[in-house]
């Protein structure tokens, strides 16, 4: 269903251009994300999707053309302001940090909320700040993690370590979250449960989604708009519904998955 | 209000009364058994437990692989033996050697934006060598290869002094006993608070018992009353620092150096500019580091020499640090002790063991030592520990009447 | 709630490792108490007397220290008339025993390898663990400074061994401290002064970049000088240097007529090397000190031709009746594999370090006659001053001032010599197998033949100011005991290392201390009354905090 | 004399280098190869130049004694991998421990065979003149040969890597061991080779510097700590990086100790890190960690 979005735009991206050596990663792609949208980019793999996600999060620092966050050029911000931005980010590679319990991984990255003068405060406890926990605890209840929380991190099935990965960057409320294929290597049917905890993370918080996927399915029930990359350019964008119905899209993209 | 703080303070000597119990331990033991050479090795394992526990903070807790950090060892040693001589007191050449220390190893530290892994580990290598090089030409100030002799400060010369660590052994004596007994108080816990308490009781007592006028008279020897202060005062230091670091491990820090250990890119992801936290880590461990130096200095050595700046301590405390187990903050104390032990005693173990020749073959049994340990023990002596023996102290502590005493 | 969980999870993780601290700390106490503390002392009816020997046995120079202690338990041999040494010296790793004469002498053996930290450690160790009544120092100059400081801090008498620097009876020289080996300025006196007369004026010095090499050249400048000889360059190169072209370009580009290569250890081979494969040898007169033999011949004679300079000892250099019978106890026990530190370099004869040693066996001995077996460092001090003996090196004397021994030294030149080991060993039978020596006896070997030799008066060295001055330990009359756990020290003598605390306080103190201790004990209380006490205060102050505990809800 | 100087500077600075890069070279396959850091290195090196002495002193012929103490090196390598460091990867900080021990033990036994004087062969033993007269200077022969020697051991090696078989999986396993293993290369069994190679090639470079630094037991330090700032500076697993490195290094070292010996060994350590301020992963370095 295409439900009504505000105007104003949360994210833009500007010509923006990266490469490795005589590789073009990412070339002048200009995105445009709206407020409280879930906003899809796919494309083949080597598209330069994940790219473009590092240079959005400041991992990687573009060739040319800049990245603004709601109004703020963040170009050049290391990754830790850009986060600061309220932009949070998880990983098509698992980033969790395994040797912890699930809660301790969702607290720690609340904890960055904390003055810094509290942080370096060798004499009080990581514990006895209540509200780190407390937020950790509602965003593992928004993606569905909070029955096992004293678990060690290590020992989750992927679906659940793909819901801790988003949780880590739920944790500090952020107004934009990147989530780079929330679905890769989750078993089939277990794919659902995750779709269901993103859907889920819309309806709770509504934060702006840029998303990047590969199943179909996912891509439909969550995203409104498209943007598709191939050979890191962009060859399409609009509603979902229009890029569906986009002959070319479908024989570069979709007519390989298909 | 006054009545929180006191809880605060009784929950603190609740967290660390085993700590309390082995300095209460330790400190008793120039009483209970006078003996010069004993104290001499002791304090040195102190003042080498305290550099590993320094090296564990940045290898095992935040995961920073340092090659340089005997220079903010020796750099504190230094620093005391200067200040010290040139007049002042001897409280400012510690508060110096810890500065200069911690200073040291941030200055290294800001390589880290940039250099990483191995590569860092070969930049703080060099960077220390250079120090080494350096002040080992400057004759004038280091004494050269030869080194100079070690300042001891006179008041440790005093032998008046062993009555304040008395005076402070006792306290923390008393303070156990409070607890023994209020564990005694509680249903289920009696057995423990009870044999505790004999203990404890047997222990001073015979303490206090053997400290008779031969023992005082021979404190008269400035030498005898050095010995014993010295070592009193870096049992205190260690413990102190200890207890210290433990605390840290605890706080919001401590738990934002695991998760760079852990996965210091996401820590980057999540928010955290964790290289000013690296930094300030660097800062905290070098403050240590520093400080154990100035013990090395003006307690634990006779003389002082630039080695003390060189490769070599780095790779011992890496050998201490792996023996004991890394990211376990006792455990690189432990294996310093273990060390540093076998070192000194190889002699003594060789002839109990009947082998007297292989006393002269140090390198080769600490060269098969660490071959031994990487293969045998890979998560050092109290990583094992920790995790195959857990249940077995789990076990222990019910036999002795403990066990729910968790909450 | 979750969190507290985490905080007890956290907790208890604390208290596992502090609990394993404990164990830790309770196991290794407990290893302390099994461990053996002191040796068992032999039969009572002889007098044992402890030496402490910290020299080098795995280094580079461990070659000199097997030489130290083999001399040291000859002198002492000697020294006690004994006849038979192989019955009288036995040795097992890292305590040699020698005994005739009433006494047994326990020379305990450590490895201080040349390191000055480890040599202290191994001296306190000596001193406090295993009671040594004397320390014996080591073949490197900076450890025997080293063991100077230790001797002065334990009160206890010091002997120098091969570590030849001038300082050590100089600047950092204290009353503990003795030296029979001859120091680098008598060594200067030697050759400095031979070199200016028969070789030429204008001399040129290369020596390494360390404190030890600034001293050799300033002893050996002031000689020349004095002689009316001039330094024209001092080439100074660092540590570990194996290219020494550059330098003996200079050198040679100085015009000097005399070159006085002062260089020890890592790198001589190479020096020597390039100064014989550049022609330095032809260009100009080389000479410095001669190295003991087997250094010399298994390594420097093919670049050192027909050398001469100045030489310490050689077995063939003095000629009296000390040095026939060290000579000839020497290779009984060299032919029996019973030297103290015997392996497959140890040259066939008495080499370079080996009579210093020797003399100073000697004089422990004649001081213990004269003190009636008394070791404490005052009376010892007191006999060892001024002390005349006749050592292999002929007549020694030990200045009063700075603790020198004064003696002959040797002017010598390198040559090519088969005959006179033959005169000791009659086939290489008799050598130990595995003695890499065994092959000398027919082929021959680059040895010394004696050109001059000075006498103690001749090579004294200047006596440093305030050496003499220092204060002596008052002389007691009653033997200390030598409990490993304490050194009885009664003065507060003069320490190279720290200021000691102000005597009058502490004995004042100390005073106070034993008097209230021994009230508490005279007062004719059983023992069992402290534990009661401490139980009785520790369950006081345990019901005051039970009463004033609030109520765990 | 400043001529002299400055061509015996370059002439042994070369061969230096050289020499570092034969040593330095192994190191580099091994870490490229398994990331392990191999400090037992300097003692192999050391160990070489012992048993060529002695090879030397039994066979009298140079030649065979360093073509034997490549061999002997080779083995002692593969087996020191095989035995001890297998259970080890991925865990670099024991591997260094490891390694570490490895390297103190050889010292000692070094010293139980050899004892502590050392040995060294002149090169007039091995029937090479110390010096000849070049444009009026005096050059030592031997470090010209040496110099050759080691430009013909980097092409042999270049050879290797590049056109032979087993020098293309090499590369493809210091690139990504994973990609390598899923192509079925054996990276084990290669790893055990590789392992040999490096250690055959510091015993080789022990072998060639006895005439020129000797046998004696502190040169495996020295060139431990050399062979590092080589590898680092040039780029950890980079053949050009380490030879130039090398090179670099060799005449830094050389020069510093004609003209400015009080910098002799400092230099070095500071051409690392500087270079490494400049360029975190080396000069050549791929930046992988």
């Amino acid at each position: 269903m295409e439900r009504a979005v505000p105007e104003f735009e949360v994210m833009r991206t500007e010509a923006l251009t990266r490469r490795f050596g005589e590789k073009v990663a990412v070339s002048k792609v200009n995105l445009s994300v709206k407020a409280g949208t879930c906003h899809a980019v796919v494309g083949p793999n080597g598209a330069g999707k994940s790219t473009l996600f590092n240079l959005i999060c400041g991992v990687l620092k573009p060739t040319a053309g800049r990245v603004l966050v709601s109004g703020i050029e963040t170009t050049r911000f290391p990754p830790h302001k850009i986060a600061a931005l309220g932009v949070g980010r998880s990983f098509q590679v698992l980033s969790i940090f395994s040797n912890l319990t699930v809660l301790e991984n969702v607290r720690i990255a609340a904890q960055s909320l904390g003055r810094t003068r509290t942080n370096l405060n060798p004499f009080s406890f990581a514990y006895s700040e209540t509200r780190f926990i407390e937020m950790a605890h509602e965003a593992l209840e928004v993606v569905g993690l909070a029955d096992k929380s004293p678990l060690p991190a290590s020992v989750l099935t992927p679906s659940d370590k793909r819901k801790l990965d988003m949780a880590i960057a739920l944790a500090r409320k952020p107004r934009i979250l990147l989530l780079d294929e929330p679905t890769g290597g989750v078993s089939i049917e277990d794919i659902p449960a995750v779709i269901g905890a993103v859907k889920n993370v819309r309806e709770k918080w509504n934060p702006t989604l840029l998303l990047i996927e590969h199943k179909m399915e996912a891509i439909k029930s969550l995203a409104d708009f498209m943007t598709v990359m191939d050979r890191g350019a962009v060859i399409a964008e609009g509603t979902t519904g229009e890029i569906e119905r986009n002959e070319h899209v479908q024989e570069v993209y979709l007519g390989r998955t298909a | 209000m006054a009545g929180t703080t006191a809880a605060a303070v009784l929950s603190e000597f609740a967290r660390s009364r085993w700590l309390l119990a082995a300095f209460v331990l330790m400190s008793l033991l120039p009483l209970v058994y006078p003996s010069l050479y004993w104290l001499t090795i002791l304090c040195y394992l102190f003042t080498m437990g305290l550099f590993a526990l320094s090296y564990d903070l940045v290898l095992g807790r935040t995961g920073v692989l340092s090659f340089g950090h005997a220079a903010c060892f020796g750099l504190g040693a230094y620093a005391v033996y200067w200040v010290y001589l040139a007049g002042y007191p001897f409280w400012l050449a510690v508060a110096t050697a810890m500065l200069l220390g911690a200073v040291t190893n941030v200055a290294m530290g800001t390589a880290l934006r940039r250099v990483k892994g191995v590569y860092f580990a070969m930049f703080t290598l060099a960077f220390a060598e250079i120090i080494y090089l350096y002040l080992e030409k400057q004759t004038s100030i280091t004494g050269g290869t030869g080194g100079v002799f070690s300042p001891r400060p006179d008041f440790l010369q005093n032998p008046a002094l062993i009555f304040v660590f008395i005076g402070i052994v006792v306290l923390a004596a008393v303070f156990i006993a409070c607890f023994l007994v209020f564990s005694y108080m509680r249903k289920g816990a009696r057995v423990r608070g009870a044999v505790g308490l004999v203990l404890l009781a047997c222990l001073v007592g015979y303490a206090l018992y053997s400290l008779d006028s031969s023992v005082l008279s021979q404190l008269q020897a400035p030498i005898n009353a050095f010995t014993v202060n010295a070592y009193l005062l870096s049992a205190l230091l260690m413990f102190l620092s200890y207890y210290l670091v433990s605390r840290l491990s605890l706080s919001p820090l401590g738990a934002i150096m695991t998760a760079i250990r852990e996965n210091g890119e996401r820590m980057d992801m999540v928010g955290y500019d964790t290289f000013r936290y690296k930094l300030v880590i660097m800062a905290i461990s070098g403050l240590f580091a520093g400080l154990s130096g100035a013990m090395l200095a003006s307690l634990a050595s006779f003389i002082l020499t630039p080695d003390v700046m060189s490769a070599t301590y780095t790779l011992n405390v890496l050998l201490y640090s792996i023996l004991g187990g890394i990211g376990t903050l006792v455990g690189p104390v432990i294996g310093a002790f273990v060390v540093e032990f076998l070192h000194f005693n190889i002699g003594n173990i060789a002839s109990f063991i009947g082998v007297p020749s292989i006393a002269n073959w140090w390198m080769l049994i600490i060269g098969v030592f660490y071959v031994a340990v990487v293969l045998l023990l890979p998560y050092g002596i109290v990583g094992t520990a920790m995790m195959k023996g857990r249940r077995t102290l789990d076990a222990l502590r019910k036999a002795v009447g403990g066990g729910e005493s968790r909450a | 709630m979750k969190f507290n969980q985490f905080e007890t999870k956290m907790r208890e993780r604390t208290e596992h490792e502090i609990a394993i601290l404990l164990l830790a700390i309770l196991a290794s106490s407990a290893v302390l108490t099994i461990l053996p503390i002191s040796p068992v002392n032999a039969a009572s009816t002889t007098k044992v007397i402890k030496i402490g020997v910290v020299t080098d046995l795995s280094t580079a120079y461990s070659y000199y220290g097997d030489m130290e202690v083999n001399g040291l338990a000859l002198g002492l041999a000697y020294g006690l008339g004994v006849t038979n040494v192989t019955a009288a010296v036995k040795s097992t790793p890292n305590l040699v025993n020698v005994t005739g004469g009433g006494y047994t002498f326990e020379l305990y053996v450590a490895d201080g390898a040349s390191d000055p930290t480890t040599t202290t450690e191994k001296a306190v160790q000596l001193i406090t663990q295993d009671g040594v009544q004397i320390l014996q120092g080591a073949p490197d100059s900076t450890a025997t400074t080293a063991l100077e400081g230790v001797a002065a801090q334990y009160h206890i008498v010091f002997f120098a061994g091969p570590g030849a620097d001038y300082s050590i009876t100089a600047n950092t020289f204290n009353v503990y401290t003795f030296r029979m080996a001859s120091n680098t300025y008598q060594d200067a006196l030697t050759g400095g002064a031979y070199a200016v007369e028969h070789m030429g004026r204008s001399v040129a010095f290369i020596a390494p970049d360390y404190s030890w090499g600034y001293g050799e050249v300033a002893a050996w400048t002031d000689v020349i000088s004095a002689n009316g000889g001039r330094v024209l360059t001092t080439q100074y190169a660092p540590v570990g240097t194996t290219d020494f072209t550059p330098y003996i370009n200079n050198i040679l580009a100085s015009n000097a007529t005399v070159l006085i290569p002062a260089w020890a250890g890592a790198g001589a081979i190479q020096l020597y090397q390039q100064l014989y494969s550049l022609g330095v040898y032809n260009k100009m007169n080389v000479t410095s000190g001669v190295p003991d033999l087997a250094t010399f011949d298994s390594y420097l004679a093919k670049y050192m031709p027909n050398y001469v300079g100045m030489m310490k000892y050689a077995f063939n250099l003095p000629n009296n009746a000390v040095n026939t019978w060290m000579i000839q106890n020497y290779i009984t026990l060299f032919k029996a594999g019973k030297l103290p530190e015997q392996n497959a370099i140890t040259f066939p004869l008495p080499d370079l370090f080996v009579p210093d040693s020797f003399a100073v066996g000697q004089a422990i001995v004649a001081a213990l006659n004269t003190t009636g077996g008394n070791t404490t460092p005052a009376n010892m001090i007191a006999a060892l001053e001024g002390m005349s003996l006749n050592s292999p090196k002929g007549p020694m004397y030990i200045r009063p001032q700075d603790h020198q021994a004064l003696q002959d030294m040797y002017i010598v030149k390198t040559v090519y010599d088969n005959t006179s080991m033959q005169s000791y060993y009659s086939s290489a039978s008799q050598f130990p197998t595995g003695n890499v020596w065994a092959g000398i006896l027919k082929t021959g070997y680059i040895g010394v033949q004696l050109i001059a030799t000075l006498n103690g008066t001749q090579t004294a060295p200047p006596i440093y100011p305030g050496t003499a001055g220092q204060p002596r330990p008052p002389v007691q009359t009653t033997t200390t005991s030598t409990t490993p756990s304490v050194s009885t020290a009664t003065s507060t003598a003069t320490s190279t290392s720290t200021s000691t605390a102000t005597s009058t306080a502490t004995s004042t103190l100390t005073s106070v201390l034993t008097t209230v201790s021994t009230v508490v004990q005279s007062a004719g209380t059983p023992d069992y009354v402290y534990p009661l006490v401490v139980v009785v205060i520790i369950a006081v102050i345990a019901a005051i905090f039970v009463a004033t505990r609030r109520k765990p809800k | 004399m400043v001529f002299e100087n400055v061509l015996n500077a370059a002439i042994n600075g070369f061969s230096y280098g050289m020499l570092l890069f034969i040593f330095a070279s192994g190191l580099s396959i091994v870490f490229g190869l398994m990331d392990v850091l191999n400090f037992a290195h300097g003692a192999y090196f050391m160990l070489g130049a012992y048993v060529t002495w002695t090879l030397f002193s039994t066979t009298h012929n140079f030649v065979i004694a360093l073509i034997a103490v490549l061999a002997i090196g080779v083995c002692v390598g593969a087996a020191t991998e095989f035995t001890l460091l297998r259970p080890l990867y991925g865990r670099p900080v024991y591997q260094i421990l490891l390694t570490l021990g490895l390297f103190f033990v050889v010292n000692q036994l070094v010293l139980f065979i050899w004892g502590p004087l050392g040995g060294y062969l002149g090169p007039e033993d091995i029937g090479v003149p110390q010096v000849i007269n070049f444009l009026g200077a005096d050059v030592y022969l031997y470090r010209v040969i040496l110099a050759v020697a080691g430009v013909a051991t980097a092409i042999a090696l270049y050879a290797f890597l590049n056109r032979t078989n087993i020098g293309t999986k090499v590369r493809a396993g210091s690139e990504s061991r994973e990609l390598a293993e899923i192509f079925g290369i054996n990276i084990k069994t290669l790893g055990t080779a590789i392992f040999g190679l490096g250690t055959g090639l510091a015993f080789f470079a022990g072998g060639l510097a006895e005439p020129w630094v000797g046998a004696v037991p502190s040169t495996g330090t020295d060139f431990l700590l050399l062979g590092f700032i080589v590898v680092i500076v040039g780029g950890m697993g980079s053949f050009s990086g380490t030879f130039l490195g090398a090179v670099l290094i060799g005449v830094v070292y050389e020069f510093s100790q004609y003209f400015l010996p009080e910098i002799t060994f400092v230099a070095p350590l500071l051409i690392m890190v500087v270079v490494l301020l400049v360029r975190p992963s080396g000069l050549f370095g791929r930046g992988k960690s």
